[in-house]
């Protein structure tokens, strides 16, 4: 164990926090600079992360490849009546599936902190759980201790709550409470099956066996005491309880449907900044929960509903377009649209295929940066002329030309257009699914999404940026040199890896190979 | 048709008492209020001075009912100033309307 | 059916009939006066009950006094002489409900309840006996009842004299 | 390694246009001169392509050059063996006449727009549009796989999007734009699925390995069903992308865009890639595929055909005259005669894109006016553009003496010996009634615009001929519409040198799914060279020679069918179009009688043929009312069920998805805010009763003495 990065990438934004704690009142500007000094720090260490990763360690399964491993003894309770000694590791690393989870939510963090430039309302307080909720993000990429997952996972969500709730929209408070509430229930789900697992496995440490949360020991089938209710020995269908119970925890994260409904409200009533990570960062723990515990712990039964994860993933496309097209709220629409692309990568990861699975990841990555790109977009025109109504502008393309352009960039990006990363992500998911035999039919009907997703996008282009032009919004001015500084590295990022998608598949390719294997030949 | 008795002079004070809790709980003009809080005491008295009428209980009855009489005397006096100042302060006197403490 | 009989019955009609028009009445004029014979048929109820002088009380304070008194509180708080003061609050038909249920079981108690009862006696006059008894047994109970209506009058007065407290 | 060079001067043909757009685009704004930097890159194109043509066409003639690179690589995979995305560019005949064809008119559109969109607010965005477009068109013409293919596919969708809505301001040309790319994603959702049941079969996408395991009978999912669907699906992006039936109504609305690049996009180059594509998949289509592509193709010559002759716009019926080319070389691939198809694609990319910029000049000089009610004349005024425009439209007719003669006479000869050999004369119908419908429509045009006197007496006099920019372009086109640049021999295609440089490819399609015609006894042993050539090759060059230099096309059978239709189809072929433009004179020229009776009669259609029609009274009253009324009726047709289909799709799709937003709102939405509004309810109605008011506490008092009743009730 060396450099403790992994410590430092997700505890620099809560130096950052005590740092700002100890500002005066008045110092806005040396408030919103050391947040933006944090998360900048954060991106170089992610950075320097993605230079020293090695392609070649798979991890998922085995602890010794995973990179940047730190492990602790965090907590230790010995001899509770009649559970046993009670451990509970600090254990964090990083593999193909995390890494670039790990730099898109340092990335993105970044960008949503420049965002959050012309927040005025509470300065201080606001970046505080602004950097808190970045450190919580950070900790469920990187943690390998199901325990630890499950604290940073709850941690995330009171600053979100007060995020949305104090400097929300004008239904902050119901969207404030409907986030939390719904992720608390999901949240519930979760902890249940912890527990199950915490007493059904077990690990030998200096030659004791004691109950373990340790993700990667959970996987092995010997872990499982025969007598463990989630044991694969236990003829009950518990296995297959505890699995659905977990799949609906994070099933509300992604959001899938029918558990989506939260996401539009909380997006419209979030500040930019706050929905940029939302659809940036958050809904990606949704499916990298799924992909991180779900899928390794319990592969038996995700063959046998890897049907159902794929219906609901095309549902979840077909659905959103459907209600997207149908908004008038430009935000509410951008919601609907992160339903659609996060049913690709519901799609993806049930087809159980190389292909697939590496579709879905990327697709995580590009649907962070795209949608953060169309959220920015919104929040662009939301500052000047403080609406979303679509039907409320017309012709900005002229006024705002240079805007105009990341526009198109950032849209067509969305709907898939070759040469933009959102291509490549859905054609591997397309590519995974027609070849798996599992999936084939629902990708047929999931091709459907293409189609709508281009009818809405244009449309929408069509609504706001093209026609007469609105006089009422002749004050409107392009972009500033801040608003430059968010979308370039954003559109920057989208292009090139939609020109060179290597660069991204490199990286989880081996930790895919070895996963997917895993998945369909492990005997549980 | 019995002899009128205890028993009529009973329901009378009864429905008098029912009209003037009807009366406090359905108005909202004060004076409405007061008028009903009249009618439930001079039912009150019907009671009084029935039971003692019809009890053999001598006169106290009747005594009561003449305290009853003045403190309604008291009442309505206090009660109307207070009206009075209300109804300079809201310039109405609706008794659901006046809920400053409330807030 | 005797004299009685026939004077109790046609006493408690108005009573009962002008009581409800008090609280039915859509004029608040109309229902302080009604409320007058009321109050005057509550004096004929006293004294066919045989307390006359508490039926002259009855007359005297209540129609002499606590009657004018609502009437003056009527002028001075209605603007307009005759405004419509029907303006309940929403609850009507439930209070109706309620005490239509109330006086039912009110009437059904009085009915049911086997009441002990002695010969009524009707004395000539109970003026004399009252006075005893209010200043042989009841002696602090009618000064403090002095002290009370003393304090109500002055208190009423300071309360709707037009002050200018704040000066 | 032969042709290495030439590999590496196509790539620069096809990236130069892109540096283009990005310069233009970047800076355009900073220099206005810049537009002329993408010229300049036009310029340099057209040199490189025909060097790397006439390298390619007379020195590598037989061999196929080609070149792959890994896009991105996936390793190893278990089961499925090293899985490489693969892109790469092949230089075969065929892609060489493309390349120039595609360069050629991308250049004089260039020059030709310097003068037409003068004054315009965006005029270097202009140019880096084109630039763009031309980049995406040049990867289809290069491509080597079916990724590629695809992507470049998309691309030129995106820059016709964005040409035809140039003019954004106008909600015409914004929805035009749209529907001209959602349009295209229908038939591009089509071939993407064809495209990945191919890849899940043989995990590549380039096209040689996939026809070599085709050849050797490892057909899709072992199913003849899934070879055909594959066909058929491929066949679906060429009919959103060459407008064809069902998916043709997004060409006459992408009219929106500037004219110059309706010559380029919509009339010469995308358009026809569908068809290119076409000749390129040729190989692994069925029969059953084959049969579909050939009705679809006649069928939409024919209706498009029909809806131009009732068209006043001069550029709507040169729309409808693109589609209905269209789907005469969509025919042709259908009937097999896709060498014909293919020679047609060539010429009609000459006179088509002439006739539209020969359009464009004429509404340039007209002051944008598209009408051609408002024209007439203008042959004294605009002498280049007319003899021009009669150029092409003579070889459009299929007139000997010019291109469009050959390569029609060709492949309805195809048509005629398709007829001969399987009995289905429906498409040789087709055809030849689109012929005369093409030559009366487009010589009407030529009328009304050119001949007789100015209808419009104030704007013929500010008519003038256009500046050199223009008219050496339409010169140009003019000289390629003459048939000595193809053969020397006017009447017949295969004399010429264009035609057997063309390469012959043998269907690989097994046995029992080919026509009679295409059935061969042996089976072909070079396929498994071929696969094994394919498989593994990073940045290398290989040549190979080209399978079946016998030029014999799919068998000595259809040999001998084609030269027995040559010369009936010949014969039929001037005769119609003979016909046809004798029509055309009769009605608009001589104008013998007037159709406002007709128009009266049938007032329905009234708004659709307006005053101009013409009925000569020496000719068939029924014949032409009979033709009118149908056209007319497919008008409707058009107007009403194919395009109220796609708008009925759309309307449809908006009821449902406000239905399922509804759904959403109130019962998905409504669940989980029931709950919430429980336990609201809950905390109202007990709020209410400390209300504070002195009333409502009697009423509670009550009530509690009612409940107290009824406690002591039993004691009674």
């Amino acid at each position: 164990m060396s450099f403790p990065i992994l410590t430092l990438i997700t505890f620099v934004p809560v130096v950052g926090m005590v740092a700002i704690l100890f500002l005066k009142k008045g110092q806005d500007n040396a408030v919103r600079y050391t947040a933006l000094t944090a998360t900048a720090i954060q991106l170089v260490l992610a950075i320097i992360m993605l230079f020293a990763f090695d392609f070649t360690k798979a991890g998922i399964l085995d602890a010794s490849t995973f990179q940047f491993v730190e492990k602790a003894r965090w907590i230790t309770i010995p001899n509770v009546s009649w559970i046993g000694t009670i451990k509970i590791d600090y254990f964090v690393g990083v593999d193909g599936l995390s890494i670039l989870m790990v730099f898109l939510s340092a990335f993105v963090s970044f960008i949503a902190t420049l965002s959050s430039w012309n927040i005025k309302k509470m300065v201080k307080g606001y970046f505080m759980l602004f950097l808190l909720l970045d450190a919580a993000m950070m900790g469920v990429f990187v943690s390998l201790d199901f325990f630890l997952f499950y604290v940073f996972w709850e941690i995330m969500l009171l600053p979100m709550y007060f995020l949305i709730g104090i400097w929300g929209g004008p239904r902050k408070e119901y969207a404030a409470i409907k986030f939390f509430i719904y992720t608390l229930f999901g949240s519930i789900f979760i902890l249940l099956t912890m527990i199950a697992l915490y007493f059904s496995a077990t690990e030998t440490v200096n030659g004791i066996q004691l109950h373990t949360f340790n993700l990667i020991e959970l996987t092995k089938a010997s872990a499982y005491s025969a007598t463990g209710i989630l044991s694969p020995q236990n003829p009950n269908n518990w296995r297959m309880i505890a699995y659905i119970f977990l799949f609906i925890g994070f099933a509300i994260k992604i959001p899938m449907f029918p558990f989506h409904t939260w996401l539009p409200d909380a997006h419209v009533e979030a500040p930019t900044p706050i929905s940029v990570i939302l659809a940036g960062v958050l809904l990606k723990m949704g499916t990298y929960g799924i992909l991180r515990i779900s899928y390794p712990i319990f592969p038996e039964i995700t063959r046998e509903l890897a049907w159902y994860i794929g219906l609901f993933g095309v549902i979840n496309i077909i659905y959103g377009a459907l209600v997207a097209l149908a908004q008038k709220d430009f935000k509410k629409l951008i919601a609907y649209s992160s339903i659609s692309h996060m049913g690709y990568v519901l799609l993806g990861m049930a087809t159980l295929s190389v292909t697939g699975i590496t579709g879905a990841i990327f697709q995580m990555f590009n649907h962070g940066t795209i949608t953060a790109m169309l959220f920015l977009i919104v929040g662009v025109i939301y500052d000047r002329a403080h609406t979303r109504g679509i039907y409320e502008f017309g012709g900005l393309a002229n006024k705002m030309p240079v805007y105009t352009g990341i526009v198109t960039i950032a849209f067509f990006a969305a709907i898939g257009l070759p040469g933009l990363s959102g291509f490549i992500s859905e054609s591997l998911v397309f590519i995974g699914g027609f070849g798996s035999t599992v999936t084939r039919t629902l990708t047929i009907v999931g091709l459907l999404g293409i189609l709508l997703g281009a009818a809405y996008m244009l449309w929408t282009l069509q609504r706001i940026y093209f026609g007469k032009f609105n006089e009422k919004w002749s004050f409107m001015e392009d972009l500033t040199p801040r608003e430059y500084l968010m979308f370039v590295p954003l559109a920057i990022v989208v292009i090139y890896l939609g020109v060179q998608p290597g660069l991204a598949i490199d990286f989880m390719n081996t930790s895919v190979k070895t996963f997917v294997h895993f998945l369909n030949t492990a005997a549980f | 048709m019995a002899h009128v008795g205890l028993t009529h002079f009973l329901i009378l004070s009864a429905i008098l008492f029912s009209l003037g809790i009807y009366a406090i709980v359905v108005r909202k003009n004060a004076i409405m209020v007061m008028m009903g809080i009249e009618l439930v005491l001079n039912s009150a008295n019907i009671n009084f001075i029935a039971f003692s009428h019809f009890g053999n209980y001598g006169i106290s009855g009747q005594i009561v009912s003449l305290v009853v009489i003045i403190l309604a005397a008291a009442e309505a006096a206090v009660a109307l100033a207070i009206v009075l100042n209300l109804f300079k302060t809201y310039s109405h006197i609706n008794v659901d309307e006046v809920n400053k403490l409330k807030e | 059916m005797e004299l009685y009989d026939i004077i109790f019955y046609l006493v408690a009609l108005m009573v009962v009939v002008s009581a409800a028009i008090v609280v039915g009445s859509k004029n608040i004029v109309r229902a302080a006066y009604s409320l007058l014979f009321t109050f005057l048929g509550v004096a004929g109820i006293y004294i066919l009950l045989g307390a006359d002088f508490i039926g002259v009380t009855q007359l005297m304070v209540y129609v002499g006094g606590i009657l004018i008194l609502l009437l003056f509180g009527i002028m001075l708080t209605n603007k307009v002489y005759s405004v419509d003061i029907r303006r309940e609050n929403a609850y009507i038909i439930p209070s109706i409900v309620i005490v239509g249920i109330f006086a039912a079981f009110l009437i059904f108690v009085m009915t049911e309840t086997n009441w002990v009862t002695a010969d009524p006696t009707f004395p000539n006059t109970t003026v004399f006996e009252l006075g005893k008894t209010l200043l042989v047994h009841y002696s602090i109970i009618f000064e403090i009842l002095a002290i009370v209506l003393l304090i109500a009058l002055i208190g009423a007065a300071t309360l709707a004299r037009n002050d200018n407290k704040e000066r | 390694m032969p042709g290495s060079n030439l590999i590496t001067l196509s790539l620069i043909i096809l990236f130069l246009p892109l540096i283009g757009f990005i310069t233009v685009l970047l800076f355009g704004k900073r220099f206005s001169k810049l537009y002329n930097f993408e010229i300049g890159i036009l310029s340099a194109n057209l040199l490189l392509t025909l060097y790397v043509a006439y390298e390619k066409l007379f020195v590598f003639a037989n061999q196929k050059i080609a070149m792959d690179a890994t896009w991105f690589s996936f390793g190893n995979i278990p089961g499925i063996g090293q899985l490489n995305i693969d892109l790469g560019i092949e230089l075969t005949n065929i892609t060489v006449m493309m390349l120039f064809v595609v360069n050629l008119i991308s250049f004089l559109v260039h020059i030709y727009s310097t003068e037409y969109m003068k004054g315009d607010s965006r005029f270097s965005r202009y140019y880096s549009y084109l630039g763009i477009f031309t980049f995406s068109m040049l990867g289809i013409v290069l491509t080597d796989n079916f990724l590629m293919l695809y992507i470049f596919w998309e691309l030129v969708g995106l820059s016709s999007y964005l040409l035809i809505g140039f003019w954004y301001e106008k909600d015409s040309a914004a929805n035009a734009g749209k529907k001209a790319f959602l349009v295209n994603r229908v038939g591009d959702m089509g071939m993407w699925l064809g495209i990945l049941i191919l890849f899940t079969n043989y995990h590549t996408f380039k096209f040689d390995t996939i026809f070599a395991q085709i050849g050797l009978g490892n057909i899709p999912f072992g199913s003849e069903a899934w070879l055909t669907a594959a066909g058929i699906l491929l066949f679906m992006g060429a009919v959103g992308k060459s407008a064809q039936f069902p998916l043709h109504v997004w060409l006459p609305d992408a009219m929106e865009g500037p004219t110059p690049v309706s010559a380029l996009i919509h009339a010469a180059t995308m358009v026809a890639a569908g068809v290119y594509m076409l000749t390129k998949i040729f190989v692994i289509l069925s029969a059953d595929a084959l049969t579909v592509i050939a009705l679809v193709g006649a069928f939409t010559s024919f209706l498009a055909a029909s809806i131009a002759i009732t068209q006043n716009d001069i550029k709507k019926v040169l729309a409808y005259s693109t589609v209905s080319q269209l789907g005469y070389m969509v025919m042709a691939v259908g009937v097999g005669a896709y060498t014909f198809a293919f020679f047609h694609l060539v010429t009609h990319a000459f006179f088509k894109a002439l006739l539209f910029l020969g359009s464009g000049s004429v509404i340039h000089a007209m002051h944008h006016e598209q009408d051609m009610r408002q024209m007439g004349g203008l042959r004294k005024k605009m002498p280049i553009t007319y003899y021009t425009f009669l150029t092409a439209t003579l070889a459009i007719s299929g007139i000997p003496l010019f291109s469009g003669f050959l390569s029609k006479d060709g492949l309805l000869a195809g048509t005629y010996a398709f007829g001969l050999l399987t009995g289905h004369w429906t498409v040789a119908i087709f055809g030849f009634v689109v012929a005369f419908m093409t030559a009366f429509y487009m010589f009407r045009l030529v009328i009304m615009t050119f001949h007789g006197e100015p209808r419009n007496k104030e704007k013929y006099d500010h008519a003038h001929e256009t500046p050199k920019a223009m008219t050496i372009p339409l010169i140009t086109l003019a000289v390629l519409s003459i048939w000595i640049w193809y053969t020397p021999n006017p009447f017949n295609p295969e004399a010429g040198w264009f035609y057997n440089k063309m390469e012959v490819k043998t269907t690989v399609v097994p046995q029992d799914m080919r026509f009679n015609f295409m059935k061969t006894e042996a089976p072909e042993h070079e396929t498994a060279e071929a696969e094994k050539t394919t498989a593994e090759t990073h940045e290398t060059v290989e040549s190979e020679q080209v399978e079946g230099t016998t030029r014999v096309m799919h068998s000595e059978m259809y040999e001998h069918a084609m030269h027995e239709a040559h010369l009936p189809t010949m014969i039929w072929s001037i005769l119609l179009a003979g016909l046809g433009i004798l029509f055309a004179y009769i009605i608009y020229q001589w104008k013998k009688i007037s159709a406002d009776e007709l128009a009266k009669k049938w007032p329905w259609l009234y708004k659709f043929s307006l005053n101009k029609w013409y009925v000569d009274e020496f000719y068939d009253k029924t014949f032409i009312g009979g033709t009118l009324e149908f056209s007319r009726w497919l008008s409707i047709f058009d107007n009403k069920v194919v395009d109220g289909i796609v708008n009925g799709a759309a309307t449809l799709t908006r009821g449902v998805s406000a239905v399922s937003g509804w759904f959403d709102t109130y019962v998905v939405d409504g669940l989980v805010n029931f709950t919430a509004f429980f336990s609201g309810v809950l905390g109202f109605g007990l709020k209410k009763i400390q209300n504070g008011k002195v009333q409502s506490y009697v009423l509670v008092v009550v009530l509690s003495l009612i409940l107290l009743f009824v406690m002591f009730l039993p004691f009674f």
